[in-house]
């Protein structure tokens, strides 16, 4: 068995799906590991980490023509996708739902593709929820970048020179990302708010030390997959009037809040952005849905009353050896699901729900 | 000025009543067990009674085996295995804290 | 041997039994106070013998029933299961009571010898003394062999209750004080046997409508019964020892229930009485069939990890619910001062965002080298004493490996259940995240802690 | 009133004094405990007059006098300043000392109403015993004397030790033990006095080596004499009462004086022997001239903080080194549930970086808006009771204000010696950053709490 | 099977010792010059010595001033200072402790 | 009594030294306010906030003509020094050593310049002590932004799709920047090394919950005025293996050692940096007195080996805001310990130590 991973764009993503780490633990599994020449350079690691851990460094071409398994983060271009050999898998985060007909075309040759974002919430596949530990990342990256960029100090600090008042975070969307970022800035000093529509989320928000602002009447809005729903109109109304009064001395913002296969709820209207002090952040992660606040437009830092508003898509970007360990070690957890060891084959077991939810078809 | 010995006993009754109270009072919980088995170990004292009565009237070789002695020895074998095996299952109890202690 | 040196023979073995109790509470002095108990009841037998003087026949019967009884005591004491522990005091009980009934007929067929008067003619105050003796001795009979019963499992650990129970003991107690009286004015004998018979009756119905969780009490207050007993034979044999002793039994016997009673928040009275509570709420949940939890407080569970040589700390969600971590630092600072290692395991999904345990961790300024994850710490639950899981559940929950039908089935866990003791700080038996019952907390090495784990570790910092 | 009856009565007054003792050891209980005391002592007096029986001139004597003196005593307790507290006890210790000798001189001059024999052929036991109760007494007499005089300030505080004094007392003592064997010999009554005389020496003599930070010790240690004259006396005269009593204050006493030693970390052995280790280290540096500081334990603050409205935390960077934030969250947390209102008050400059402070309450989830600068709550500490100063120093120095030559003239200061009480905090008396001296340790309203930060934080948790 | 009186006394001084031991074990530190205050007012019980010598030989007119009454008086009035002096202070102490405890 | 300040140059210095706030504090001390128009609008301090205060806005010409008092951060250029009146005070952070000659020549036309790095480090004068605050913010800042081109996630996560361990940070000098810089990282997760040739410095390292690297038989190389002596040969030996072997395992290194009117000490060599992991980073705030680390270059960003060294001079301009805060306050302080209240004159009363010690002559 084979299992192989070729770059990716790097222009548009510096992670990789198969890190020197991870590729040992593939080879004492029984499995050969093919990586493209090059394709970690960018964050360190050298082709020879790759072949020291016992990999076999190959032009793209012959990665794809070899392997049985193949591991990538996007859709690999048309190109490279054609030199995909029949009855392999192709693993990775396809955004399936937006890329169904190309993969279904690729399926189509028989070839097996795995998108991950479709992983069932299950406790077993905690493993190799991707969503989940990209997320993660992606909330503490945001409250850093944030804090980076924001011209005051966060903590507060009682000086000779007089006092420094602690910065105020509104972290909208308390999930996986937004859990993170309340927890990232609450040990930076700030003082931290949060509003979800799940009932389990004030508790969770507590728990990390945050303020979670109640919606009075709340409904609880959480599936059983224990994703949001969308959430009613006297909802919406009772949330919007909380938030424009809290927004007004608040001088970051995270936006985390989704709806898995819709567009991002808009939490942050133009009005309270009015409201707020200029000099005052909003990071909107949510932008490559759409974004929660008005104005945000993905990849762009757009600027209203002295009110500056990130659209961040590929943060991530901007923790890549962090994100590609945990991304590869996901991976790697998803294929040792799929290959049969003992017959040393991969084993679509279509009752196992994890393989089932996540294979395109 | 002659005071009735019942005066005195009543007396130490009360006395012993207060320090029974007091000298419990800071027991671990985890001794709450071997403390028990102690104190119903020393309640057993009542054998001090038992052999009163068993020897009630010895040397009269009569009624050594009179009704009331015979109670009394009956007595005197509960009792006993009440204060051995008090006793003892004591000494084990807390022989196993010690070794636990002096693991470390 | 004198009487003015027989009595104080005996107020130095009423010291050293005061000495015993003492020493017992608290673990350093324990053994010591065990000894100082002994050599008490060896003084006061001894001195006992010696008294009564002559050494003939009678004596050496004395002697083999002595040895009969003290060999059968051994025998038990060394071939009795550590486990059965309760039930073992509650069964020497019984025989404490029985004696103590044996002891007051003696008296009352012979009481002649105890300077009381004659047959037909006792002195009331001894008539009084005798009767109340017998009678608690007789309660604290069957209401030990009731309490051994239950906790041997051979009778149901639940509460027995009927109708009008209460009207009954009611009836029986009148019924005691009025035979007495009768007793003291006719000397009838019938009278002080049917005292004896109706006091059997009385201790049973006493006992069955306790559950079996509460007979911890019950043995600690029958304990104090006897020791009355004693006290008031000692009365009616002017013997300054079983006075002293039987006091001294007595008091700290209903102390000692008192205190046991509150460490586990149940009232003092309700237990005593017997049922009384079993229709609140409270009682009645115990009352329903379930499995059975041991159920510890914060000086327990010190206990334990003071004495443990090695501890693994397993934190969950719920310890950043109750935002325990600080308190949790403390208390593990203590353990380390007392010499026991400690380290903390950490699963990958305790909490609810991934590195939620070591955010919290981190700002109590818990050191990073006594983290560790799963893979890691796993092989050494085998070797610790005590693992501490504090708000931890599903990633504890040993039906992850066992039940392919679980929802949290395949999932790693960590094996806390290896470790010889497992306590679970928790509010109560409800489940976690995955909403799955767990085992572990029905397992004979666990000690559920219920409370809010933050209250809980400091309470547990203040008795280490 | 017969014999029995009294007997009876003493023993209620005798629990009564148990109770009282039992109520004073805390703080929730102490004024029934008194009112026991009270209670007890009336019943006391109550029923040895009506045992005396007629009721004709001696009676009304005894009245007046027993009247003057309650005026006396009521007067003193009125008038007395509540500072004055120690040496006032210290001075009725010497009344009760002074009384007991009186009792036994009267026993040994009129033997026959106490049944003690006739003059000139008196019980040896009584003998023994009362001239013991009489040394006693007279020892605890001169004894409390100098101890008032010590405490008052009318002799030096500091120990007078001279060459040989171990062996005088030694030869004192010698004397006083053979004395009491030629009195009961010879029933001499000159040997009595003697003996009495030189008791009153040895009382002198056992306190003036002690110093005066050790008075407290020594009064509780005199006490616990009265207590054993008391119940010398007691045996004398065959009463129970004074026998209970006396083993009680006289062992209570004991106790007490012992507590208060490890309380102050000294030994309890060189304290009584009086001098003993006033050559060691230790005792040295009291010995010399020092500004006095008040020095607190743990629960002293604790009970301070505790039965305070408002109280004030200051910290410096002490807190900081002891890493003692998260103690200190602890235990605000813990007054706070005791109903007091808590803030800190934030200097500028503590600490040794800016922000020093607010990083490490952060770190301890102190909320911000508990957390004020200086210019915000500099006021409040007029109102407040306790200002809890945790390893700040120069922070707090007045100095700042006054003196234009010290090095932190100008710097604003935190207040704190306007509120009621303040606690520091700190390992020794050792300055701070700056280097200077702090006045306000040796202010009376300042208590020393010398211990690591957090330890003492810890401690303070305990007790609460 | 007659018990010296005095083997009596002697257990009540024992046991109370026990007591007396106990009892004050568990006091908190800014309890003691109260307690030690209560305890030196209880001392004063040896008053009851001093009224029985004081009232010796009471009804007989002569003797009413000897020598032994006058130490008996003198006594009285010393321990009854004490007594009266020593339960107020502590009362007084005792109440500035409630004071505080009121206020909040 | 009139007190003003021009803008700076905006290209270079971000910060000022007037903010609306403290302007209103110089207002009710009884002076009046001049700022040159449109000096504060780039931190959203707009020329209507002044005014709201009480403030006048003028021209930068009628601003330095009118003022008695002059506040600025750099030495305003010639032509604008021309402009000042005589007998008038300036006051800023002039590196006088640097520029003494400039200053002398202001001084000769009966201006009084006062440069306030020259302030005595006692007691009295923490309130007006600019190095103290000004590094503060610097110590933090440094961190935050090293923290956010770190390839990695700083804290410890161990999650399902692996473990990231905690960063590992080296501050090199433990002085005012120094100490925040360790707090800083220290709260975000990271396990923090120090440094220093202080030894009191090691306390203070540890009451931050940072780690003393102790170089063996270290003298105590404090000055009176708490800075640091240069050291000795045979401590920098033993400085160096220290260094050389903490630094193999380290992954972000904060400089901030100086010894004050001379070149920074280098502590960090080329053989170090060649020792550590790619991906690390070196932010060097001692760039501007030349650097703690090798290859430092002032205000550039240098890659050796994969280390990124950051020579960082104008750090505050990144956090202008709180900077200015504080700076203003500073100067209000010092411009109150001058101005006599009573008399509303100015009164250079040179046995003041912090007086006498600032007035460049
Ligand atoms: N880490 C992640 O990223 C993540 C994300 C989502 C879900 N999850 C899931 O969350 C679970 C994590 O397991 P876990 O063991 O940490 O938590 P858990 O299984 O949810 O158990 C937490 C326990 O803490 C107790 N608790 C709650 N508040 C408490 C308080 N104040 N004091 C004391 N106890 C308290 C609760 O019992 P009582 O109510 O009886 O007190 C509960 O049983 C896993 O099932 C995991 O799959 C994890
Ligand atoms: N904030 C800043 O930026 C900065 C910078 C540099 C200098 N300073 C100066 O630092 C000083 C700060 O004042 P401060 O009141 O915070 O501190 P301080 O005056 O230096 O006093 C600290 C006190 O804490 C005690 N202490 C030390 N370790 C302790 C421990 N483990 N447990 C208990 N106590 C401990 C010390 O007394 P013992 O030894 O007796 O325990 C010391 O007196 C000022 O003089 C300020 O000018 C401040
Ligand atoms: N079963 C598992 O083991 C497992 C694994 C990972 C995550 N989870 C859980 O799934 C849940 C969602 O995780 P996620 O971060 O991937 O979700 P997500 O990224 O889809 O959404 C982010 C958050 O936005 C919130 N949101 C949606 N609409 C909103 C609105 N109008 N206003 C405010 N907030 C709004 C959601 O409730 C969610 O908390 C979390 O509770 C997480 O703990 C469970
Ligand atoms: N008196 C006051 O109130 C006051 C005010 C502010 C600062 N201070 C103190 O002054 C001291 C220095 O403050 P600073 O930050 O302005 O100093 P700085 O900026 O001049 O130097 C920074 C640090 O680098 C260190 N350093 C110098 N050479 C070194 C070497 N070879 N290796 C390692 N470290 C080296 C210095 O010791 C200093 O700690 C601090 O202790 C500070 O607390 C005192």
């Amino acid at each position: 068995m084979i299992i192989g991973s070729i770059s990716e764009n790097k222009q548009l993503e510096k992670r990789i799906s198969i890190t020197p780490e991870i590729s040992k633990k593939y080879i004492s599994s029984g499995l050969e590991v093919l990586i493209e020449k090059g394709s970690g350079e960018h964050l360190g690691f050298s082709d020879d980490d790759f072949f020291k851990e016992g990999c076999k460094l190959e032009s793209k071409e012959t990665v794809l023509n070899k392997s049985n398994i193949v591991l990538q983060l996007n859709l690999p271009d048309d190109k490279n996708l054609d030199l995909l050999k029949e009855n392999s898998v192709l693993i990775g985060n396809f955004n399936s739902n937006y890329n169904k007909e190309k993969i279904l075309k690729i399926s189509s040759r028989k070839i097996s593709v795995f998108s991950l974002e479709l992983l069932p919430r299950i406790t077993r596949a905690q493993s190799m929820d991707i969503l989940s530990s990209q997320a993660n990342l992606a909330g503490y990256k945001a409250v850093l970048d944030s804090f980076a960029i924001f011209r005051k100090a966060i903590p507060m600090m009682m000086t000779a020179a007089g006092t420094i008042s602690a910065a105020k975070v509104l972290v909208v969307g308390a999930g996986v990302a937004g859990l993170q970022a309340i927890a990232t800035a609450k040990r930076m000093g700030a003082i931290v708010f949060s509003t979800d529509v799940r009932l389990a989320s004030k508790e969770q928000v507590e728990s990390l030390g945050g303020k979670f602002l109640v919606v009075e009447g709340a409904e609880n809005l959480e599936t059983e997959g224990g994703y949001a729903k969308e959430a009613s109109n006297e909802f919406k109304k009772k949330q919007e009037d909380l938030i424009t009064e809290t927004l007004k001395k608040i001088d970051i913002v995270i936006c985390t809040a989704l709806i898995p296969g819709k567009k991002a709820p808009k939490i942050i209207n133009e009005k309270m952005i009015e409201n707020m002090k200029p000099g005052s952040i909003i990071y909107d992660l949510a932008a490559s849905q759409g974004g929660n606040a008005a104005f945000t437009k993905a990849d762009e830092i757009v600027e209203k009353n002295g009110v500056i508003i990130l659209g961040e898509t590929t943060i991530l970007n901007k923790l890549p050896t962090s994100a590609s360990n945990l991304y590869a070690k996901n991976l790697f957890n998803f294929v040792m699901n799929l290959y049969d060891n003992k017959n040393n084959k991969i084993n679509i077991n279509l009752e196992d729900e994890i393989i089932n939810k996540t294979l395109v078809k | 000025m002659e005071i009735d010995p019942f005066i005195f006993r009543l007396s130490i009754f009360i006395l012993s009543i207060f320090i029974g109270y007091y000298v419990v009072w800071s027991v671990t919980p985890s001794l709450h067990t071997p403390l028990m088995s102690v104190t119903n170990a020393i309640s057993s004292v009542i054998i001090v009674g038992a052999i009163i009565a068993a020897l009630a009237g010895d040397g009269d070789k009569e009624k050594i085996f009179d009704i009331a002695n015979i109670y009394g020895y009956l007595a005197i074998i509960l009792a006993a295995i009440n204060i051995f095996g008090g006793f003892l299952v004591t000494q084990r109890m807390l022989a196993m804290y010690k070794k636990k202690r002096k693991e470390k | 041997m004198s009487s003015n040196l027989l009595a104080v023979f005996y107020l130095i073995s009423g010291v050293l039994f005061i000495l015993a109790l003492r020493g017992l509470s608290s673990p350093e002095t324990s053994r010591r106070g065990n000894f100082f108990g002994i050599i008490g009841m060896t003084i006061a037998i001894f001195v006992t013998i010696l008294s009564v003087g002559n050494f003939s026949t009678g004596f050496i019967y004395l002697l083999v029933f002595l040895l009969i009884g003290g060999s059968i005591g051994a025998l038990i004491a060394f071939k009795i299961p550590m486990t059965a522990m309760p039930e073992l005091v509650a069964g020497f009980h019984s025989l404490v009571g029985l004696a103590a009934v044996f002891v007051a007929i003696s008296a009352f067929l012979n009481p002649t010898v105890f300077n009381l008067g004659i047959p037909g003619d006792i002195k009331i105050a001894s008539l009084i003394e005798m009767s109340l003796g017998a009678s608690i001795g007789a309660i604290t009979f069957t209401g030990s062999i009731i309490a051994f019963l239950k906790l041997r499992g051979i009778m149901s650990g639940s509460p027995i209750i009927f109708l009008g129970q209460h009207y009954l003991n009611l009836v029986l107690g009148i019924t005691l004080v009025s035979l007495i009286f009768y007793l003291c004015k006719t000397q009838i004998d019938t009278w002080f046997w049917t005292i004896i018979l109706i006091s059997f009756l009385v201790g049973v119905l006493l006992i069955i409508p306790i559950g079996g969780a509460d007979m911890p009490v019950v043995i600690s207050m029958l304990n104090s019964y006897s020791g009355w007993a004693a006290a008031g034979i000692g009365f009616t044999l002017e013997n300054t020892a079983l006075i002293i002793t039987g006091a001294l039994v007595g008091s700290s016997g209903a102390i000692l229930s008192y205190i046991m009673c509150k460490g586990m928040n149940r009232s003092f009275f309700n237990v005593i009485l017997g049922g009384w509570g079993a229709t609140d709420d409270k009682t009645k949940s115990t009352s329903k069939e379930q499995k059975p939890v041991k159920n510890g407080n914060a000086d327990d569970a010190a206990f334990l990890m003071k004495n443990a040589s090695s501890v693994i700390i397993v934190p969950g969600y719920g310890m950043a619910v109750a935002q325990a971590q600080h308190a949790l630092r403390e208390m593990v600072d203590s353990l380390k001062k007392n010499g026991v290692k400690v380290t903390y395991a950490i699963h990958p999904v305790a909490g609810r965002m991934p590195g939620h345990m070591n955010v919290l961790l981190a700002e109590a300024n818990v050191p990073y080298d006594e983290v560790f994850e799963l893979e890691e710490i796993n092989n050494d639950f085998a070797n610790c004493d005590v693992a501490y899981v504090i708000g931890a559940n599903d990633v504890t929950n040993p039906v992850a490996k066992t039940d392919p039908q679980s929802p949290i089935y395949g999932m790693p866990i960590l094996d806390v259940e290896k470790s010889k003791s497992v306590l679970f700080v928790k509010r109560s038996l409800s489940p976690g995240y995955a909403g799955i019952d767990n085992d572990l907390f029905y397992r004979d090495n666990t000690l559920m802690l219920f409370a809010d784990a933050k209250k809980m570790t400091e309470d547990i910092i203040k008795s280490l």
